[in-house]
Order: C-alpha cells, then structure tokens, then sequence
C-alpha cells in the first residue's frame, strides 16, 4: 500500500537512507541557518512583523479595538484612524493588530497542540496492528469530513469561539501530523542504527524514544511550518462564516467578513486585514519552503 | 597510444567548483586528461578524488550549482559553455555514460525496450519498427539471453548484471565512440563484474570504442585498462601505462594505494587463533524462510546451515549477493529466529530466553555493521553512540562511562576531539572505528562484521582491517567476518565458509579454500576475482584460460 | 492484490460505517431543534410534539439510528424535513451541479499545476522560483472567500463581462460557450488553491524524479529536458500527483461549501449549508455519508491507480 | 452569445419572466405561517377572503366579495365570488373556506394566527357561495385572519406537504420546483381578478446575500426582496435600480429580556437597559434611517400605536444608572445577549448594545447562534438577554398579544407572566369592533403594561427593502408582506 502522508508532505522527500541520513547531523544547525538568509529570513520577517504588530498592537494604536465612537462610522483612513473606522465605528487598525493577536494565538495553540497529539496518536499506531487499525479509519473518518463542515458541526456543538476555533485545528491537524510520524516511524524503525540499537540489548522505550522519534521528526517540522498557514486561513475562514472567534473580540477572519460587504463602496477597509493574512500565510509558507529545501539538501 | 592529435576526448586544466562567488570550493583543480580512439583510460583514486564530476563534465552532466571552468574538447567541440543544443548533440551520439548503480540508472516504469526505443529514435534514420530491430541486436551484442522476449519487461525483472548489460546497450544505442564508465561494476559480485568487464573489452577490440574507464578496483584497472591517470584530491598525481604503473609507481600516493590493495592470498600462513574448547557460536541445521508477502512466495534464506565458531577465531564468510551471509550474521546475533535447526550462542539457546537474559546474552554480542554512516544515530555524537551500550547495560556511573569512552576511542585511534562530533562529520575511516568502538565497548565475547569495509576505498579499508586483527588480539573476541570480497577475507580469516543460495558450500582453513578450492562455485568465484597486477590479468584472459561465468 | 483491494473496501466500508455514527451522533448533540424550526418561532409546544411524532424524532436514538441505517442500506435515504421529497432526487440535481463544478475546477487546477511545474522544474531559474512561489502561496492565503468576491466584483459587476451566479440556464449542453462563461469564475476560484497545492507537490516530486540516476542516463544520451519530464518523470511522479489530488476531495468539497455560496451556485454544498442550518437530519446525514463515500472511492481508486503505474506492484504485488 | 445579455434580455423581454432572488428556498410545511415560504408564493399562486388596504388598513373584498358581522360579533357572513376557479379548475366553494380555516387552526400548521383560526368554531357550508362563520367569542382580528389564511385545495394537501403540487386560486399557477435552484410559476389565465401581466415569475433561490444582489447588478433577476440596508448602499442614486422600503413597519427589533433569570427579573434592571440603549443611533448605522425608533411593539400606522409610549425610552444614561442603583446595581456577571447570526442587522444591533449597556456597568458577553440553535435557547428557558426581530406590529393588536412567541400570555420567550397581563391580552382580544373607544383604551392598557414591563424592550421599527431593477414596475405586498405581483410589468 502507498504510504499516503508520506506524500503529502513534499519538501520532505523520502530520504534515501544513504547520503540524506548521512547528512542530517547538521539538521538543526542547518535549519536554523536557513531561516537567517534568503527566502527564509524574508519569511521570518513577515512573520515577526505580524507578531510585533500584534505584540506590541496597544502601541500602535490608542483605539481600543471593541471601542465604538458614535457617529463615526466607516470612516476612510486619515488622522486619527489609520485605517478608518468599520461598520460599528471601531478603529480598522487596533482591529486588525488586535486580531493578529487573536489569530497568531490561535495558531501558537492549536499547531502545537494538534501536532503533540498527532506525534502520541502515530506513535500509538505503531505499536500494535490493532491499535494502528483503529487509529488509521479514525484519521480517515476525520480526513473524510470535509474540514468545514467538521468545523461547522463543531461550532454548532461547542457553540463558536476561540476555543472552537483551537479544537477544529487541532482536530484536523492530528491525523495529517498523525499519518506523517507513522509512515516516518515505519521507515525510520527499519534504519540500521535503530537495529544496531536494539542489537546491543536497548529495550524498546529507548530505542523509540531516543533513536526513532527524534529521527522521524524532520518533515513533521516542515509540515508545521505550513499548519499554521493553514491555521491562520482555518481562523479567517470560521470567523467569516461566523462560527469563528467570538464578537466582538476582534479577528483577521472577522474583520475580512465584515468589510466584504462594503468592499466596492469602501475598499479600504479590506486592505489592512487582507495584506495582515497573505503577509502571515507568505511568511509561514517561506519558513516552510526554507526549513524543507535545509532538510533535504 | 597518447597521440594528442588524434585524441577524442582532450580535457586541459579543466576545474570544478561549487558555492557562491564568495564562496567556492574547488572539487576539481586543474585536471589535464587525453583519450584517444580505441583507447581504454582508467581514471582512479580515492573517494572523492573528483573522478566522477571530471567525467560528467565531459557531457555537460554537472550537479547543480557547479561550475567547470577550463577545456573540455570532446570530438571538436567545446563542451564547456556549450549550451544544451549542442549538448545533446554530443550526448549519446559522440560519448555516452554508463553509471554506477544499475539499480536506479533505468526508468523503473518503462520497459526496456521502450527505454531503448526512445533513445534510438533520437538518432535519425530510425522509426519504430527499425528501432525495434536494432533494440534488440543491441540487447544480443550486450548478451541478454532471448532478447526479444526481454524487450517487453521491466528494470524490475531483470538481475543486476543484466540490468548494468541493459545501461550498456542504451550507452551504445547511439554508436559513441566514447563511453564513459563511472564505477560500472563496483555494485556487483564478482562473477559478474568479470562479465560486464569482459563485455567491455570485447566493445573496444570488435567496435573500437574508447573507453573512459572510472573505479577504484585496481584489480579491474589491470583487468581492462591501457593507460592509468591517478588522481588525488582534485588533481591528476601521476599518469602512466597501466603495465608500468603497476610495476614502477612514480608518485608516493599511488605506491601507498597499490600497497593497500588486498590480495588473494593462497600461501598465507598466519597463525591460527588460539581456539578454546567453548563454542560460542553453534548453528545445527538452521534454516531461515521468510514466509510469502503478497503474491510474492515464501522465500529460504538459509537452508540447513551448520556452523561453529570458536572463542577467539575468525570465521569469514564469503558468497555472492543474495546468498545468505547477512541472514547468518542476524541468526548469529538472535536478531532472526531460525525456522528450523537449532541455534546456541555462548552454549543457550535464546529462543528458550526470557526479555531481561536476552538483553543479557546481548551484552556479549557485538555488530560492526557494513555502512557505519547508516549505523550510528545521525543525531547522536560519537561519544554518545560509544556510550549507548554501556549506558543501556548500565554499566557504571557517568565517570566511568566516560573513561571507558575515552579507552575506546583511543584503542580505534580515534582523537578525542572526534568524540564530540556527530557522525556525519567523520569520514568514512573514522565511522567505521567509531562504530569498532561502539562493538567492543562493554568486551563482547562475539563479534559479527558484516562487510564492515565494503563502503570504504582500498586505502582506508587496509587500515580498518588492520585495526581489526590488532583489537581481536587485544580484546581476544570471535568474529564473524562477512564480506563478499574473497581477497579481504583470505586476509583476515581463520576459516572460511562459503555459502551459495543459502547453503554452505565449503568450508575450511582460509588458504586451503582459496588455494585449493574444492567445489566448482568456489573455483568460479576465486577465478572472477581481479588480481591487480596487469600481467596476470592479461594471461588470464588469453583464450585458452577464459572463463565463462 | 485483491485481497488487498478486499480489505481496502473493508475499510472504506468501516469508515463509511464510522463517519454515520459521528454525523448522526454530532447531529443530535447540536442545539436545536428540527421539529421548532419547521413549525417556527411562534409555534406552541403541542404543535412541535406532532412535529416531532412526525418526523419520528420521538423514537429513541438507536432506534431512530437503525431505523435509518436500515433504509440507507436499502439505498432509501429518507424524506428532507424542511424542502419535503426523497432526498434521493434531491440531492440528484446537486450532485450533478457540484460534480459539474468539481470537475472543471479539478481540470483547471490539474493543468495549471501542470505547466507550473513542468516550467519550474526544467527551467530552475531562481526569479521564476520566488515568482512562481509567491503566485502558489498568495493563491493559498487568499480564502476563496476573499477571491470570490473580488473575481465577481471585477468580471460581473465593474465590466460585466461574466455572470455574477447561477447555473446556466438552459442547462450544461445547450451552449457550451455560455457554460463556459458560467463556470469561468466559480472554477477559478474553486481551482486557485487546489492548484496552488498541487503544484507545490508536483513540482516537488517531479524534482525528485528530476535528481534520480536514470534521468541522468538519458540526459546522457541527449535527451532533451522536456521530453524526459513528460515521457518518464511525469509518469514516475503521478502516482504521488493522484494522492495529493485524491486527499484535496475534502478541500475541494469544504471550497465548494464557499464557491457556491459566493456564486450562487446550486450544488450539495449549499444544500448542506441550508440543511444545517435548518437542522435537516435526513439530507445532512446523506451529504455527510456521501462525501465520505468519495473520498473513500477516491482513495481506493488512487490506490488501484498507483498499482496500476507501477509495473512493480501490478507484476508482483508489491513494490 | 454572452451570458450576460443572454440572462438580460431573458428577463427583459415584453411580457416577459419577472426573475426574483430569493435567500431561502421554499418550505412547503411552512406555508400556513409568516414565513419566507408564504412571503414569496403566498399570495402568487394562493388567494385570501379579504385584502387590506394597506393605505387605510381597511378591509377590501377579495375571494369574498361582502361580508356582514353579527352584533355581538360571533357569527360572520361571508358572500364568496362565484367565478374563482383552482388551478386544476374546480370552482372554489365554502367547503374550501371551511378547509382553509380549519387547516390554521390545527397545531401542525404552525400558524401564528392560530389563536384566531381556532376561536372559529363551525363554518356553515349549506350555500356554496356563503360561508358563515361560528365564533366562540368576538374577534378583533378577524380581518387579520381572513387576509391570512391562503385558499388551499383540500383535495391536494399531502402534495402541498411534499412539495409537488401547488394548488391554489391565484394569480399564478405552479410550474415546476428544482429544489435548492428555483421555483417556475406561469401565469394563470383564468384568473378572476384578470390574469397578471408577465407570463411567468421564476424564483430563483440564491442563499448568499452577496450573491443575491450581485444577481440583480449582473441582470440575472430582476427584484430581489428583503436586502439588508449595508449591502444596498451600491444601489442607491443609480437609476438603472429601484430601491424601494416595503411600507409595512412591522419588523420590530427588539431585546428580549428572560425575566425567571435572577439577574433580570428586577423591573428596573430592564428598564436601565431600555434607557441605556442608543436606539438613534442603531437606527442610523444599522438601518440607514429605514424607519423610526420604537420603544413600544406597534407600527406608527397600527391602531394601537402610541406616540407617548412608543417615544417613552430614549437614551438617558443618569435615569438608567438611577434604575440600576435602584435595583441593587448592574449585575455581577456578564449577560449573555444572544443574536441569530443568519439576521446581519442583528448581530451589528447585538454589538452596539451591547457598547451601550457598558456604559451604564452591565457587562454583557455576545452569544452568536444559528437560527434553530436560537430558537432552542430562547425556548430553553436559559437564555438572558436577546436581539431578534417580531412581526405583527402592524396590525390588529390581538394577533400579537395572542400568537407572537415574545408576547403570548402563555409561554412567551421571556417566561413573564402574571394574571394582569393574562387578562389584558384577553380584554385587548374580545374587543368586538376594533375601532371603538373601548378598544383603543384595551390597546393603551396593554401597551403600558409592556412599556413598564419591558420584557421586551423595543428597539426600532423597520421593514424590508426591495430592489428591482429599471425596467420592473407594480410590485406589491400585502400587509403580511407576501409579495404580490398581479399588477407586476417588467420593461
Ligand atoms: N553536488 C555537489 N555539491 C557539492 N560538492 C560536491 C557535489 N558533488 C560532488 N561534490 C564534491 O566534489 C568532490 C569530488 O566528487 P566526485 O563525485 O567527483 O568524487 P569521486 O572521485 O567520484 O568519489 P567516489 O569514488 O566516492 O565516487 C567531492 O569532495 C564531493 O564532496
Ligand atoms: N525479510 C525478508 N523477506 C524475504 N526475503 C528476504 C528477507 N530478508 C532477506 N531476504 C532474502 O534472503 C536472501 C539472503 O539475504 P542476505 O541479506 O542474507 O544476503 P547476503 O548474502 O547478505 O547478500 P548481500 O551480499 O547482498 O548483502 C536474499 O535473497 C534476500 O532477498
Ligand atoms: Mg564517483
Ligand atoms: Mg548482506
């Protein structure tokens, strides 16, 4: 059978066990080095930029973002509102970092978190035939699902906010980090030093902790990388269906579905949020492209 | 033979190099090479003398990112700079490649026929059917039984010297009169080396095809070569006809690689081991079958093996690809459970063993596995993959798990500094000592070496081996030697066992099997193996001797 | 291989069996009610019990859940609560408007991920790199929320050049050209991120294939660039192509829940929107079941498909 | 051959098809009760008793051509048209008034009139042209009634149910139903009143608002009903559009208060938060001024309507706080205001009150929900605070004060109930003519008690607007804003 996430994931090709292992040695030094120059720096700094933004978003603006001021409604940007003002007479700008903020946590929580799940699960289903049967048609059953209408389900049952938001990630992120460690697993477990590892008596928890998973991990880290694209778009796409963060917290996603409605009478309004999520969705992707091409070279 | 005017390939000052402007490094610095028509030029030295990337540059072929500078005049034309038209002009039709791995240098999806199909018709003159013809005559001359029949199948069903014969026809589809053969045998057993370097010969005395020829066996140098061109570290050391330079090396490097090319030695009379009266490797009729996946049927690795081995000897183990030597080393170490027969390693029997006296037994087992590189953890240092049995069989506190580190380290040679490096930052000698000391760290009474040296060149693997026999001295442990190269084991072995398709065919005394083989297998075998001196090689091939494999 | 196409089957049969359980159970534990949504607001309590008697919704929940089971086994997938009719028929229309889209979309995205990769992989110049990289990663950050609105702002509103909605009225053959310009915008914007993924993968793997030995040997033999990607590398790299395609059925469906939205687009995914919310049991439980019939289907047929490329596995079994 | 003026040119043509984009398919079930369904084809393909006029609010003949009233308001007479014919031809007779009033007063129907429905005891159907109805009591909203109940067949109600067959006496005839795509209605020639001027009225279901209007920009239909006023603003001052506010103010929104919660059964809690709410301001932003504020349930030109009481709350930041401290202060915890997420007026209303109640300390968490999830939660019991439109402000009191589910005496939304109120909707309800003096003094009682109740704490009073493009003409509503297009001309 075709080791399905093991393709899904391109910039980690299947390494030949020969010069790529010879090589990953230098894995960590090299992938922080590739984040220092080129594409990866240029997403690196987008990324940073965004998070400072969000980070330091008090600054940036005096407004608070759920603050409405009477009577200025859709106001164009100029003096006092950076970005102007939206439908409620809030200010664009403190939204747009504030929601950053919102958008940037969601992905620091659920990415981590459904990929720690995703490592345990995999791990899990490499233990035991039956234990991988189980894992394998749950993964699927949740692959099947199209994501938005987990999430729709989701949002329904849980009722919307941040922490749905985390739990459809998380969710649909498990089985693809889950598929990835297994089929990474699989092929590291049959590497020669792991059999020289239980050659010389290592019991089993040592061999898959100290040699197996830590080798099995390099495409699970490229893949991150690009989960929390996803998990940025993921946010956008649940506000915009208002079954995202909740109102009136502010979010990327939530800004972007307020303004379209007045995109053809009011455009600016769209920038702000719009450039906030391609500049994060780049960034991450960048880091994805820079951390894969160090992995494989 | 080295008339410059009549030369088809003439490389001058040619350079290869790698890295940005800034920061380049040279991997090939001003090679100067000529080959004439009909000539066979071999090109050796040790890994990473640059011998291949000379060649690529020839066709243009460089990796990306590498940059040759210098002349490479192939035919008339300069090939470096040419842009890609002129290129595949020259590509198959004026010199063509025949590479190292059979495995992967044909398409697996295509048949070969097609394969050999589309390369004819990128020759004019040719449509299908008249491609189709050709095929296979091609496949004929490169001596692929039934060739018709083999045109519709693929890369997969193929052996791997029918697989280097098949590369070798498409090199010759488009009638070179060069071909350029990186390492064209190094995968493959010596049976069928000799065939392909038969078929090789045969090339250049029927069709007169030059041969630029890429190894660094030296025993296939003297097999085929007319001229030797010996290189070091990007640079050409010394250039002479092979006869000569096998008699009269000139420069200090090439004397040091003849030196440390393992011999078949017949007359040997190295002391035997002291063999004590415990056994501690005792197989009695072992037989291994791996049961049937998919359509695929069940397959025996080992039928009936019966085997000893006595505390402090060394047992090589010889045979072609495929014929089981691994499958005993895994036996040997309780890796593999046999089928059948009955297995006692230091006098028990571990299937009989429960987890914690298995681990036990393990501590006085040891694997010296054959690509190091692939053996230690890539993430882990040295230090640590040295420590890890020690650390496992708890053997000690930290201090005195570092000490024995720092014993073990320092009886392979390795600096102490090494210890602190991850594996890919060794070289491929230090690897495998590395992985020596990692084998003798908590003094194993067994020792299992599977091809410990086959992924090294001849230099390094002279001084592995010498390190080997030194350790067996001091630390008086048996050893299971694997290795297909007879010479390497006729050097290190007590006794010898040959196995062919499972079965141990002979065994004995080293000298006395390769000296005086008694079985027709061995005979094929010791007869394949190229002796590096040019003389004895060309006798070999007068009619009279030759061998069929 | 059969039996592995046996147990493959038996699989996508369990998790058919599995995700039924999910929707049915997910279903039930959302907030409200199909019975109060059918009788409204205002309805009285007594008038939402007969509702409910009548939409069987008084059984039991494993009752009601075999009951059901019964019937889909039986290929009877109920009665829509809210629009009434089989949903059979209903969703008849939708699967024929979304395969329609689906499909274009998929074509679309098949062939510019196509030309994409073949052009980035035989020509690896690094402004065609950056250029191409950032096309695929905007087309993957810009929600098809987002691109939607834009696309029919531009082509329907501002130069109204295409219609902004809708199926074509006379139906898919009466023109082909007016087909077309109905399913230029809504395919696009399906297509964009699925492109843009499946270009990152079969650039990737066409690359891959691009540094394996025997494509030196026929470069060796002057081959030209081109005819090797097409002839043999592409052949080589479509068995991961079809996976990756396979696995983006889920996204391509979740996409086509916006799209057609966006474009007023008559398909299951607005049918499922509406059945959602309406908290239409019957016909959410098919959509459900159905799209992860496709998905199971497609990862079988990719499977077959990658047996069938590999003349290692179709002669022997496996690889 | 472009689409474009392909689709326009469809719609465009003389006689022609009138294309109307819909949000929400139809809901055959849903026909008997103000809903989407009965909205769009209520009063295409079915007829009512009566039409109001909507300018005088006065009850017109229609399928009855006159009517006499008994004195004590229990028996009514109604002389039906003899020439009204269903679609498949069978001429309409009492037994069929008979059938349609009894078919409202079932529970299954849903019908908010139902109160109304079910107070008709017996229809004597000895003439086929007259029809007397036996009322248990007097009805104030009989008229409201008899606009109400559609003119359904009797011998096709399982088809109705399931959606195949449509027969009615109006207007238009049933032509086909692609589900989830369109409705096709054609013509009905026959049609006693004469037979409308378009051939056909295509309903075309677009459930994006977006989409929606983007179809009537790109020419693809030509009216579309019910816009929300932010999306509209691309309309206005372009005079290829029409934009056109349906003069029947009966979308009344409101917050509704869940008077069992400890944390807002204190009168003067909720009266703070009617103060405290900015209702200028969320008529300005949210509505576009389509509208007046209203602090009271009734339309401006519903004969209940009270101009004190209606202008009785306006924002007054000291009284409410006054209230609040009064009460014991703002509550502890956050309230959650609940809002349905598919009404885009709703959750911006939900946002600006929620701005409003902080600036009087009561800190208010938003709770968005779909329609049936919000349904669920107000009939739960739990909820506390809520934003949500009612209808029925328009006319006859006694059909909200009986069927709307924020107001019924019995199990309204926010649990309030209490032998006064109980007694004042019955008092409001039995009023025999209700254009007397009496009646307007049951009416003012009522509304007073609300006002100081404010269980339901009005917001505004608004409708819907509709867009159609240049060419269509004579579209109309009935006073329950079921569209009506027997007078309709497109180009
Ligand atoms: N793609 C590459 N990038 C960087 N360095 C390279 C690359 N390919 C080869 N080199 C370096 O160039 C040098 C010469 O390589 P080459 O392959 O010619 O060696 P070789 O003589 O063929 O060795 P071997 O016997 O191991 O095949 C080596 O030091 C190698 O590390
Ligand atoms: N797990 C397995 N399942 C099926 N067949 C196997 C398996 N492992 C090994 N074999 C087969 O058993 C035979 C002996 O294998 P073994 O590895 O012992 O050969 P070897 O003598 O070490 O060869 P080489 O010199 O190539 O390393 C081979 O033909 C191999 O294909
Ligand atoms: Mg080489
Ligand atoms: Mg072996």
């Amino acid at each position: 059978m075709s080791e399905l996430s093991h393709q899904l994931e391109p910039a980690a090709p299947p390494a030949p066990p020969g010069p790529a292992a010879r090589d990953s040695w230098r894995s960590r030094h090299r992938f922080a080095a590739s984040l220092t120059r080129g594409a990866g720096l240029a997403g690196v700094v987008l990324v940073a930029m965004v998070c400072l933004a969000g980070l330091f978003a008090p600054l940036l603006t005096s407004w608070d973002p759920v603050q409405q001021v009477a009577g200025s409604q859709l106001l164009p940007p100029g003096a006092g509102h950076l970005f102007g003002t939206d439908q409620l007479s809030r200010d664009i700008a403190a939204r747009v970092f504030h929601g950053a903020r919102t958008s940037l946590l969601v992905a620091v929580i659920a990415v981590p978190a459904g990929t720690v799940l995703g490592i345990l699960i995999g791990l899990l289903a490499t233990t035991r035939p039956l234990a991988d049967l189980i894992t394998q048609r749950v993964f699927d059953v949740v692959l099947a699902f199209p994501a938005l209408i987990l999430g729709v389900l989701l949002a329904l049952v849980a009722g919307p906010g941040t922490p749905t938001v985390i739990t459809v990630i998380v969710v649909t992120e498990a089985p693809i980090v889950g598929r990835l460690i297994r089929s990474q697993v699989l092929r590291v477990r049959e590497l020669p030093f792991v059999e020289s590892a239980r050659v010389i008596g290592a019991p089993g928890g040592w061999v898959l902790r100290r040699h197996v998973l830590p080798n099995s991990l390099e495409p699970v880290a490229v893949h991150v990388a690009l989960a929390f694209s996803g998990a940025i778009f993921a946010e956008s796409a649940m506000s915009f269906l208002g079954i995202g963060v909740r109102p009136p917290a502010p979010s990327l996603g939530g800004v972007i579905a307020d303004s379209l409605l007045y995109i053809e009478i009011r455009p600016w309004f769209a920038v702000a949020p719009l450039a906030v999520v391609v500049a994060l969705s780049v960034g991450f992707y960048l880091i994805a492209q820079a951390l894969g091409k160090a992995g494989r070279d | 033979m080295t008339d410059t005017d009549a030369s088809l390939l003439r490389i001058e000052n040619l350079a290869v190099s790698f890295g940005t402007r800034s920061d380049r490094a040279r991997a090939v610095d001003g090679i100067d090479l000529d080959v004439a028509p009909g000539e066979i030029v071999a090109l050796v030295g040790e890994s990473g003398s640059g011998k291949s990337l000379t060649a690529r540059a020839v066709l243009g072929l460089l990796p990306d990112g590498a940059r040759a500078e210098g002349s490479i005049v192939l035919a008339g034309t300069q090939v470096v700079g040419a842009d890609e038209r002129t290129l595949n002009r020259l590509r198959g039709g004026v010199a063509a490649m025949v590479f190292q791995e059979p495995q992967t240098a044909l398409n697996p999806v295509q048949t070969i026929g097609r394969q050999l199909i589309e390369a004819l018709r990128l020759r004019p003159g040719f449509d299908k059917a008249t491609a189709r013809d050709r095929a296979v005559e091609l496949l004929r001359t490169v001596e692929i039984p039934d060739p018709e029949r083999r045109l519709d199948w693929y890369p997969h069903q193929l052996s791997g010297g029918q697989k280097q014969r098949v590369v070798i026809a498409l090199a010759l589809s488009g009638r070179p009169r060069l071909i350029i053969a990186d390492e064209p045998t190094t995968a493959l057993d010596v049976t069928v080396q000799a065939g392909i370097l038969d078929l090789l010969r045969r090339l250049r005395d029927e069709t007169g095809t030059a041969i630029l020829l890429i190894t660094h066996n030296l025993g296939v140098v003297a097999d085929l070569a007319d001229r030797v061109v010996v290189l070091r570290d990007g640079n050409v050391v010394e250039e002479a006809g092979v006869a000569e330079l096998f008699r009269t090396p000139q420069a200090s490097y090439t004397k040091e690689l003849l030196a440390a090319v393992p011999r078949l030695s017949t007359t040997d009379s190295r002391e035997a081991g002291t063999p004590a009266e415990d056994r501690v490797v005792d197989l009695e009729g072992v037989s291994v079958v791996h049961p049937g996946r998919g359509r695929a049927p069940a397959f025996t690795a080992l039928e009936g093996v019966s085997l000893q081995l006595r505390a402090g000897e060394v047992l090589g183990l010889v045979g072609e690809s495929g014929s089981g030597k691994t499958t005993i080393g895994r036996v040997a170490l309780a890796v593999t459970p046999p089928t059948s027969g009955t297995v006692r390693l230091l006098g028990r029997d571990p299937r009989t063993l429960r987890r914690a006296e298995l681990r036990a037994l393990r501590r006085d087992l040891a694997l010296v596995p054959q690509d190091p590189a692939a053996s230690l953890d890539p993430l882990w240092t040295i230090d640590d993959c040295v420590a890890e049995p020690l650390v496992v069989h708890g053997a000690g506190d930290r201090a005195r798990i570092r000490r024995r580190v720092a014993e073990l380290l320092d009886a392979v040679h390795l600096p102490a500094a090494a210890g602190r490096r991850r594996p890919g930052e060794l070289s491929g000698g230090q690897r495998q000592r590395a992985a020596l000391a990692r084998a003798l760290a908590l003094s194993p009474r067994l020792v299992v070496a599977d091809e410990p040296t086959s992924a090294l060149d001849v230099s390094v693997q002279s001084r592995i081996l010498e390190l080997f026999t030194q350790l067996r001295a001091e630390f008086g442990f048996a050893a299971l030697f694997i290795s297909h190269d007879l010479a390497v084991v006729s050097e290190i072995a007590d006794r010898v066992a040959l196995l062919e398709s499972g079965r141990i065919v002979e065994t004995g005394p080293a000298r006395t099997v390769f000296g005086s083989p008694a079985q027709d297998y061995t005979r094929t075998l010791v007869a394949a193996v190229p002796v590096p001196d040019p003389a004895i090689q060309r006798r070999r091939h007068s009619p009279s001797e030759k061998e069929t494999p | 291989m059969r039996r592995h196409l046996l147990t493959r089957i038996g699989s996508g049969v369990l998790v058919l069996l599995l995700a039924s359980i999910v929707v049915f159970v997910a279903l039930r534990l959302v907030p409200g009610d199909p019975a109060r949504v059918i009788a409204g607001t205002d309805a009285a309590p007594d008038t939402i019990a007969a509702v409910r008697a009548q939409l069987g919704l008084d059984h039991s929940l494993v009752y009601q859940y075999w009951h059901w089971l019964g019937n889909v086994l039986r290929l009877d997938f109920g009665t829509s609560y809210v629009i009434g009719g089989p949903i059979g028929s209903l969703i008849g229309h939708g699967v024929a408007n979304t395969l329609v889209l689906t499909v274009t979309a998929v074509v679309v995205a098949v062939a510019l991920s196509l030309v994409a990769s073949i052009a980035w992989v035989v020509r690896p110049r690094r402004w065609l790199d950056t250029v191409l990289g950032t096309l695929v990663t905007v087309s993957i950050a810009v929600p098809p929320f987002v691109s939607g609105v834009l696309l029919v702002l531009v082509f329907a509103v501002l130069l109204p050049v295409l219609p902004a909605s809708g199926i074509p009225p006379e139906g898919y053959f009466a023109s082909l050209d007016i087909t077309a310009q109905y399913l230029v915008l809504p395919a696009t914007c399906l297509a964009l991120p699925v492109a843009a993924a499946l270009t990152r993968f079969l650039s990737e793997a066409l690359r891959r294939e691009w540094r394996q030995p025997y494509v030196l040997t026929a470069r060796a033999l002057g081959t030209p660039a081109r005819r090797i990607l097409t002839r043999g590398a592409l052949r080589n790299a479509l068995p991961t192509f079809l996976t990756v395609l396979g696995l983006q059925t889920g996204a391509l469906l979740s996409g086509a829940v916006l799209v057609e939205a966006i474009f007023a687009w008559p398909g299951l995914g607005q049918l499922l929107t509406q059945s959602v919310g309406a908290r239409d049991y019957p016909v959410v439980q098919a959509l459900v079941l159905l799209s992860v019939a496709v998905f199971v289907v497609i990862q079988i047929v990719t499977d077959l498909a990658h047996a069938f490329l590999d003349p290692r596995v179709r002669l022997e079994g496996r690889p | 051959s472009s689409a474009v003026d392909q689709a326009k040119q469809a719609s465009g043509a003389a006689g022609g098809t009138l294309v109307v984009g819909t949000l929400s398919d139809l809901t055959p079930s849903a026909i008997y009760s103000q809903s989407t369904t009965s909205m769009t084809i209520g009063r295409l393909l079915y007829d009512t008793l009566i039409r109001y006029d909507r300018a005088t609010g006065t009850p017109q003949p229609a399928v009855a051509k006159s009517w006499t009233v008994s004195p004590d308001g229990r028996t009514v007479t109604l002389a039906l048209r003899d020439d009204v014919k269903f679609h498949n031809g069978r001429p309409l007779t009492s037994e069929d008034v008979a059938y349609s009033l009894k078919t409202y007063a079932s529970a299954a129907a849903a019908s908010q009139l139902r109160p109304a429905a079910a107070a008709v005891t017996a229809v004597d159907t000895a003439d086929p042209h007259v029809a007397v109805l036996h009322l248990a009591h007097p009805l104030v909203n009989l008229f409201d009634l008899l606009e109400f109940v559609l003119l359904t067949d009797r011998e096709t109600p399982d088809q109705l149910k399931a959606g195949e067959q449509f027969i009615g006496t109006g207007p238009f005839k049933f032509a086909g139903w692609q589900r989830g795509q369109q409705v096709r209605l054609v013509r009905n020639d026959d049609y006693w009143n004469g037979a409308p001027k378009v051939e056909e009225v295509d309903l075309k279901v677009i459930p994006d608002e977006t989409a929606l209007l983007n179809s009537v920009r790109s020419g693809q239909t030509n009216v579309v009903v019910d816009a929300s006023v932010q999306a509209l603003t691309p309309f206005r001052g372009n005079d290829a559009y029409t934009v056109e506010p349906e003069n029947i103010w009966d979308v009344n929104y409101y917050i509704g208060a869940n008077v069992t919660d400890p944390a807002l059964s204190h009168r003067a809690v909720r009266q703070a938060i009617a103060y405290a709410v900015d209702r200028e301001r969320i008529l300005h932003e949210v509505f576009g001024d389509t509208g007046s504020v209203n602090s009271a349930p009734w339309s401006p030109d519903s004969p209940a309507y009270n101009q004190e009481l209606a202008t009785r709350y306006t924002r007054d930041l000291t009284k409410a706080r006054d209230l609040l401290t009064e009460a014991g202060g703002a509550p502890a915890q956050p309230l959650r205001l609940s809002y349905n997420t598919a009404l885009a007026p709703a959750k911006s209303v939900a946002a600006i009150v929620q701005n409003n109640l902080a600036d009087i300390g009561i800190k208010v968490e938003l709770e968005p929900l779909d329609g049936a999830a919000l349904t669920q939660t107000l009939n739960s019991g739990r909820s506390q605070l809520w934003i949500n439109p009612h209808g029925f402000g328009q006319n006859s009191p006694a059909t909200l004060a009986t069927g709307a589910a924020p107001f019924k005496p019995e199990g309204n939304l926010s649990g309030y109930r209490s032998a006064d109120y109980a007694a004042l909707v019955e008092r409001v309800w039995e009023q025999p003519d209700p254009d007397s003096a009496a009646a307007h003094a049951a009416y003012d009682a009522y509304t007073q008690l609300l006002s100081d109740e404010q269980f339901v704490i009005n917001l505004v009073s608004t409708t819907v607007t509709n867009v159609y493009t240049g060419s269509v003409r004579g579209v109309d509503w009935n006073t329950y804003k079921y569209l009506i297009l027997d007078k309709a001309t497109v180009k």
